[in-house]
């Protein structure tokens, strides 16, 4: 849908410096190679890069950190924290306003999805201290970041909410959708006019070459994204899983750089003197063999096949019996980091063919 | 940058004291848990907490006594590991962490007045205490109960007294077994399983409950099943790794649940789904 | 009681020594927290008890089997301090000249002066109870270590790919670079938070080998990065030919 | 000489030395039968096993050789990968190096004359019964280290077995922050070294010299670390191809070390011999701490290397303000690393804390290394600890034994000697 303001890039620019004086705000900055990351700028000149592909890390980094302290602890008394004594637990939590800048659709649907899984049923506090102060302002894809990207075949070149605010090039302006009323405070604050019907009918030919562009996007996966959930939901046994287990490295890659994987390992560490520490979280995959050992060595999971098979089961069935929808936005950084080029339409497209479906 | 610090209670641990202490046996000890809070736990039967010793780590540890039960609360714990070993050499009016009580304990609702069958293996039977003791709170809800217990030795018993209370209640119809003994032993040798044809049942009118290791529940469930004893009737507890017992952190995914937060405790019907 | 405390070193280069010494701010806490009993006098009679032995450096020699194998009885806990003592590290590279026909040809009559058997990690000859395994050791990996011993706990040992924490720093992919680095990242054990990698290395699989390594997918993907199989196969066993896993690797 | 006596000293694996070795004295009737160092370390077959590795693997592989000497090492292999591959390193890097190096030495050195040789001084038994007498000195003492550990961090990546290190370069740049944050600490680290030096000043070092040949790397305009030629006290100057004319090794029975001589039966590598050959390069500060010290050339106790040791701290301290606020004026750009290859012969050298160490390797068309030798400092200086031991006992065999015994063991540690490095063979003939 075509938004609603159309504001230049000079007003808008002006805006994010105003913004980094008071906040932290962070854009896809270059890290040569044609890899990107997030980091903190200064403007918003990094949108005018042409086409950058999908940050290493995707901005969940900045809602679950890498490694984040959830808890301090100490004993009064300078006694060992393991000691019995009695140990005051202090909960932390560090958040700070900041402006994400230049956020790909696919990005802005996993966001949205993660905060979905991050409130059910227990909000997590840490989280969403750092969600709730993030302003998103999303930038619309002209075409596919490159050929790898399966985003229109999941539906995430496009969003209608989960932003701010959302940037479409308009030249020497930018058409803004809004998506919430902090978007709408801020475009407040902006010169912007509302966009005519020139705009309107630029805006057809524009779509019409976006779809182009993206069809073949939208091809790579052959079976429907509805009939994801099933195909690998009922296909524990396929040589699918074999082959490509085969193939994999088991290095928890594809999991780490993942916008839709949030699961974490928890451990403690203590100070020299034992008497205080801190109880940390970080990052973790299902990809990783120990990720599902319990007492006895048990390993629900302890061939690769089966954790391969495990990540795909938990993007799609399981998410979609939860949340109604496949937790994958096509962005491909599980394909872009794989070292043995593992690539999700590809393992979709041989489960559905060798179920009988049509390619 | 303005970075703000927050409170927040999901990850942080509250103390509690322990009150008492038993050893049960070679490799299990009871406790006696008091909030410094006095809040009451509040828990279901089957729910669990999770235990930390700070600078070692956090145990998820089933809630062996009775929701009844007012003043702290039980668990019972094998020691085979970090957080546990710890826990071992605790004494009483030392001090530990707690959170919860989290997920979803055993509904004792569908076994209304109906037979209920109780099956434990080795420390399966802490969990279960818990339901079982509430059911006989309440012993008029329901018509038979049924409390198969099997453990490996005699040695590794755990709730003698209370064993001992069960055999002598003529209103339980208690059958304990060991895979392993020597002769003095009065009651079967056997796995739990070689239980089933001692009793008869009323299929269709008994709900099981369920707890033991993986390998036990595989084969009960085929007895349950082979009875006739509906799925949605037959419940079990599942033990998975779990880092936060909040539906986060993603280690005890199984299918399309959480098994912290949509169980551990699951009907037969359930665990079969995923 | 403050433990009792032995550093002990074999075949080594003694860096992981020096590492414990690099502790600085820490050192006088650590110095304070224990009894120490013994420091780098590996050869010298072993005439006390140790709560916690750390060994450094790999056994080469007939007689350091000796000296081991006395110091694991006198001691409670023995810890591997590094490559070296945990997985042979380079100086297992020498095993394949190690036969004696290999030694004479290199060495001709000077070869019986050499009292030297194949290189191998120290839990080849006696059980060994907790590894550090970086080489050298980080100093964050002995404080971790030491304190988990203090809390009696088992410390914490990532048994994940390197490429885990090289995700957690962001660092660009070696091999998405293509600068004739080659990466074992994907087969080695995590832990030392992908030092190499984050200051624009690669990892040369110092830390030994995760469990269930994929050793056919490390090596093809090194080959189609332009290294000779050969070499890749080699280079994995640069640090680690000395683990009973680098068979597996062809 | 006062009393014909016996007198049998065998130090069975001195403390406070990097790797194990023994001092054997024997005295009968008065006359010294024999005073030699053993060694006894394993034997680690470096250069054997060099051989069929690819030549980019040499650099991780030799540093492996030293913890203490990692980065020194590291870049005489890399030198001698550079003169192999042609390869010349752009002055960006070559600073870098220089910056790196001044590191290395500083946290040797500190590790040498605080936790090494100063218990000898100040008569304690080790570092950590420093800290219970003199505290402070202790503190001070880890600060300058981790001080000098840091800015090779900040460089290298880590400082035992560097990281950054690589042919044509560095993999990482430090950034102008932390070059800057650097810079202060060094500054105030001034003042640190000020009380070191006043510290120097309240201690006896024993009294005695003899003559010998200090050989050392020298360059025309500066104190040479990581190029230059090999220059002798004795007049004598090469190329570094010609290193082995200097070093001559020798096997002897009693170590699984070799020996080397050059114009006389031994000669000094180290501290003491760079001040000695390259004294006119010192900065002023330098200078100026070495006269207030007593040191002056060419000096031939060989118990003043602790305080040349100090001498060059300061220098290098001075020498890494310097070359850090160039970095900050001209700034620090990446810069390609590309090496074409191709097969060769090359020689590397660098003065590493101990002295000047070798490194050359063959390598073949298919880029693997075919041949490798690496001469360690204190094998070179082996010989000349002997030849020092030999001459130190008679004038001191009317003291008791213990206190023989603790001067030995001083003159051996005041060679600084690296022990677990210093065991090498080379691939040639070997003469019982
Ligand atoms: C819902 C639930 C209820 C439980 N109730 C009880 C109980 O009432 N009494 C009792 O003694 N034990 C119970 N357990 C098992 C108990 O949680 C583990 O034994 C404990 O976490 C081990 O922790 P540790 O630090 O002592 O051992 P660790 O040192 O962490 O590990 C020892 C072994 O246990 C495995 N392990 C680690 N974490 C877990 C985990 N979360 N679940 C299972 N295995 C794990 C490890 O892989 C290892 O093999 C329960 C587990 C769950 C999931
Ligand atoms: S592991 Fe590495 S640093 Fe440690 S002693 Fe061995 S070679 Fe040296
Ligand atoms: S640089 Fe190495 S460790 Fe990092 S992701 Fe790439 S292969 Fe893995
Ligand atoms: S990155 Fe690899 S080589 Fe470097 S320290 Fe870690 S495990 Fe060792």
């Amino acid at each position: 849908m075509i938004g609603s303001k159309v504001v230049s890039k000079r007003a808008f620019d002006e805006m994010i410096q105003a913004l980094a004086e008071t906040s932290d705000v962070v854009a896809p900055v270059s890290r040569g190679y044609d890899r990107f990351s997030y980091r903190e700028v200064k403007d918003a000149s990094t949108l005018e890069v042409d086409g950058y592909i999908p940050t290493l890390n995707p901005p969940k980094k900045y809602f679950l950190p890498p490694e984040e302290v959830l808890v301090e602890f100490a004993t009064e008394d300078e006694a060992s924290v393991a000691s019995g004594a009695r140990v005051r637990a202090e909960p932390r939590i560090d958040a700070c306003a900041r402006v994400l800048l230049g956020v790909r659709t696919c990005d802005l649907k996993a966001i949205r999805q993660s905060d979905e899984a991050y409130k059910d049923t227990f909000e997590d506090d840490n989280y969403f201290a750092r969600r709730n102060r993030a302003t998103l302002i999303g930038l619309t894809c002209l075409e596919p970041c490159d050929e790898h990207a399966f985003c229109a075949a999941m539906g995430a070149n496009d969003v209608e909410e989960g932003f701010d605010l959302l940037l479409t090039d308009w030249g020497d302006d930018w058409i803004v959708s809004v998506g919430s009323e902090r978007g709408d405070d801020l475009l407040e604050t902006l010169q912007s006019r509302a966009v005519t019907e020139d705009d309107r009918a630029r805006w057809e030919v524009l779509q019409g070459k976006r779809e182009e562009a993206f069809a073949p996007s939208a091809e790579k996966i052959v079976p429907d994204l509805d009939a994801l959930p099933d195909l690998v939901g009922d296909s524990e046994d396929s040589a699918v899983w074999i082959e490509n287990g085969d193939l994999c490295l088991g290095c928890g890659r594809c999991n780490l750089v993942c916008p839709t994987c949030f699961c974490f390992d928890v451990q403690d560490d203590v100070s020299l003197g034992l008497s205080s520490g801190e109880r940390k979280r970080r990052w973790d995959g299902c990809t990783l063999l120990e990720f599902a050992l319990v007492a006895g060595d048990e390993n629900f999971r302890s061939d690769r096949k089966d954790r391969l098979r495990h990540k795909l089961y938990h993007k799609t069935r399981s998410t979609f019996d939860r949340y109604g929808e496949v937790f994958c936005t096509g962005c491909a950084r599980c394909f872009r980091t794989c070292l043995v080029d593992i690539y999700h339409p590809e393992m979709y497209n041989a489960l559905h063919e060798r179920l009988g479906g049509e390619s | 940058m303005n970075v703000a610090k927050e409170s927040s209670a999901l990850y942080v641990p509250e103390p509690a004291q322990i009150i008492d202490k038993e050893a049960m046996t070679e490799e299990e000890t009871w406790y006696h848990l008091r909030l410094e809070s006095e809040r009451s736990l509040d828990h279901d039967p089957g729910q669990f907490v999770g235990v930390s010793v700070f600078g070692v780590g956090e145990a998820p540890i089933s809630v062996t006594s009775p929701p009844s039960m007012k003043d702290g609360f039980e668990l019972c714990i094998r020691h085979v590991g970090n957080v546990t070993d710890i826990l071992r050499g605790l004494d009483i009016g030392d001090w530990v962490g707690i959170r919860g009580p989290f997920g979803r304990g055993f509904d004792l609702e569908p076994a209304k007045g109906k037979d209920i069958l109780f099956v434990a293996g080795g420390l399966g039977l802490v969990p279960l205490r818990s339901v079982i003791k509430t059911a006989l709170e309440n012993r008029s809800d329901f018509r038979r109960v049924i409390l198969f217990y099997g453990t490996r030795s005699p040695d590794t018993l755990l709730y003698e007294d209370e064993i001992a209370q069960w055999d002598a209640d003529p209103d339980v119809e208690f059958h304990l077994t060991v895979d392993m003994t020597d002769d003095t032993w009065k009651h079967n040798v056997g796995v739990v399983t070689t239980l089933f044809p001692r009793v008869d049942f009323d299929p269709k009118d008994t709900v099981a409950y369920i707890c033991g290791p993986d390998i036990m529940f595989r084969f009960v469930v085929q007895q349950t099943t082979r009875l006739g004893i509906p799925d949605e009737n037959t419940f079990l507890s599942l033990e998975r790794r779990m880092k936060c017992g909040v539906g986060k952190c993603g280690h005890c995914q199984e299918g399309s649940v959480y098994v912290c937060r949509e169980g551990p405790c699951f009907s037969y019907a359930e665990v079969k789904a995923f | 009681m403050k433990p009792k405390v032995g550093f002990f070193s074999f075949t080594s280069c003694e860096g992981c020594q020096l590492q414990v010494l690099n502790m600085e701010e820490q050192l006088l806490d650590i110095a304070g927290a224990i009894d120490l009993v013994t420091f780098r006098e590996a050869m010298d009679p072993i005439d006390s008890d140790y709560d916690i032995a750390f060994v450094e450096g790999s056994i080469s020699r007939e007689s350091e089997i000796t000296v081991l194998r006395e110091m694991r009885r006198k001691a409670d806990v023995v810890v591997a301090l590094g490559a070296c003592a945990a997985s042979g590290c380079v100086n297992a590279i020498k095993n394949r000249f190690d036969s004696e026909e290999n030694l004479r040809e290199v060495y001709g009559d000077a070869a019986r002066y050499y009292d030297t058997i194949d290189a191998r990690p120290i839990d080849q000859v006696v059980n060994v109870d907790f590894y550090l395994r970086t080489c050298p050791i980080t100093r964050e990996e002995f404080a971790r270590l030491f304190t988990s011993l203090l809390l009696a706990r088992r410390p914490y040992d990532p048994n994940f790919a390197v490429c885990v924490e090289c995700r957690m720093e962001e660092n660009v992919c070696v091999y998405d670079m293509d600068a004739g680095e080659f990466c074992m990242g994907p087969v080695t054990r995590a832990g030392c938070g992908a030092l190499c990698p984050t200051y624009g290395s690669s990892c040369i699989g110092c830390r030994g080998f995760m469990d269930q390594a994929n050793f056919d997918s490390m090596v093809q993907v090194m080959q189609d990065h332009g290294m000779a199989r050969e070499d890749a196969v080699n280079r994995l066993k640069m640090f680690n030919a000395a683990l009973p896993e680098a068979e597996e690797v062809k | 000489m006062a009393t014909k006596r016996d007198l049998n000293i065998n130090v069975h694996h001195m403390t406070r030395v990097e790797g194990h070795g023994n001092i054997v004295v024997d005295v009968k009737n008065g006359e010294l039968k024999k005073a030699e160092l053993e060694i006894v370390e394993s034997p680690r077959f470096f250069e054997s096993f060099l051989r069929g590795r690819p030549w980019d693997e040499a650099p991780y592989i030799t540093s492996r050789i030293c913890g203490i000497c990692a980065v020194g090492h590291a870049q005489a292999s890399i030198n001698a990968l550079e003169d192999a591959l042609g390869v010349v390193p752009s002055e960006q890097t070559i600073k870098l190096r220089k910056l790196l190096f001044n590191a290395e030495t500083m946290q040797s050195h500190w590790l040498h004359v605080f936790f090494l040789a100063a218990p000898d001084f100040f008569g304690a038994g080790s570092a950590l019964e420093l800290v219970g007498d003199k505290p402070e000195v202790v503190k001070m003492a880890l600060r300058l280290k981790k001080l000098a550990n840091d800015l090779g961090d900040m460089i290298a990546g880590r400082k035992v077995h560097p990281i950054a290190m690589k042919v044509n370069g560095f993999s990482i740049l430090p950034s102008p922050q932390q070059l800057r944050d650097m810079r202060e600490r060094l500054v105030a680290a001034r003042e640190d070294m000020a009380t070191t030096v006043d510290l120097l000043k309240t201690i006896e070092i024993p009294d005695f010299a003899r003559e010998t040949e200090y050989v050392a790397l020298a360059l025309d305009d500066e104190y040479a670390w990581i190029s230059g030629d090999i220059r002798t006290t004795d007049g004598f100057h090469y190329d570094v191809h010609d290193y082995l004319k200097v070093t001559n090794e020798r096997a002897v029975a009693h170590s699984t070390a070799k020996h080397c001589a050059h114009n006389r039966d031994s000669y000094m590598v180290g501290a003491l011999a760079r001040y000695n050959v390259n004294h006119e390069h010192l900065r002023p500060e330098a200078a100026e701490v070495a006269a207030a010290l007593g040191l002056s050339p060419i000096c031939t106790n060989p118990f003043m290397n602790s305080v040349a040791q100090v001498v060059e701290g300061v220098h290098c301290l001075e020498d890494s303000i310097d070359l850090i606020d160039q970095f900050l004026r001209d700034g620090l750009e990446e810069e390609p690393r590309d090496v074409s290859f191709r097969p060769g012969v090359g020689v590397g050298a660098a003065e590493v804390p101990r002295g000047i160490l070798f490194h050359e390797y063959e390598i073949d068309d298919t880029g693997h290394i075919t041949r490798a030798n690496c001469i360690i400092p204190t094998g070179q200086n082996l010989a000349n600890i002997e030849l020092d031991l030999r001459a130190l006992v008679p004038q001191v065999m009317d003291r008791d034994k213990e206190e023989i015994t603790l001067l030995l063991e001083m003159l051996v540690r005041a060679y600084d000697p690296c022990i677990s490095c210093s065991t090498h063979l080379l691939n040639v003939e070997f003469v019982d």
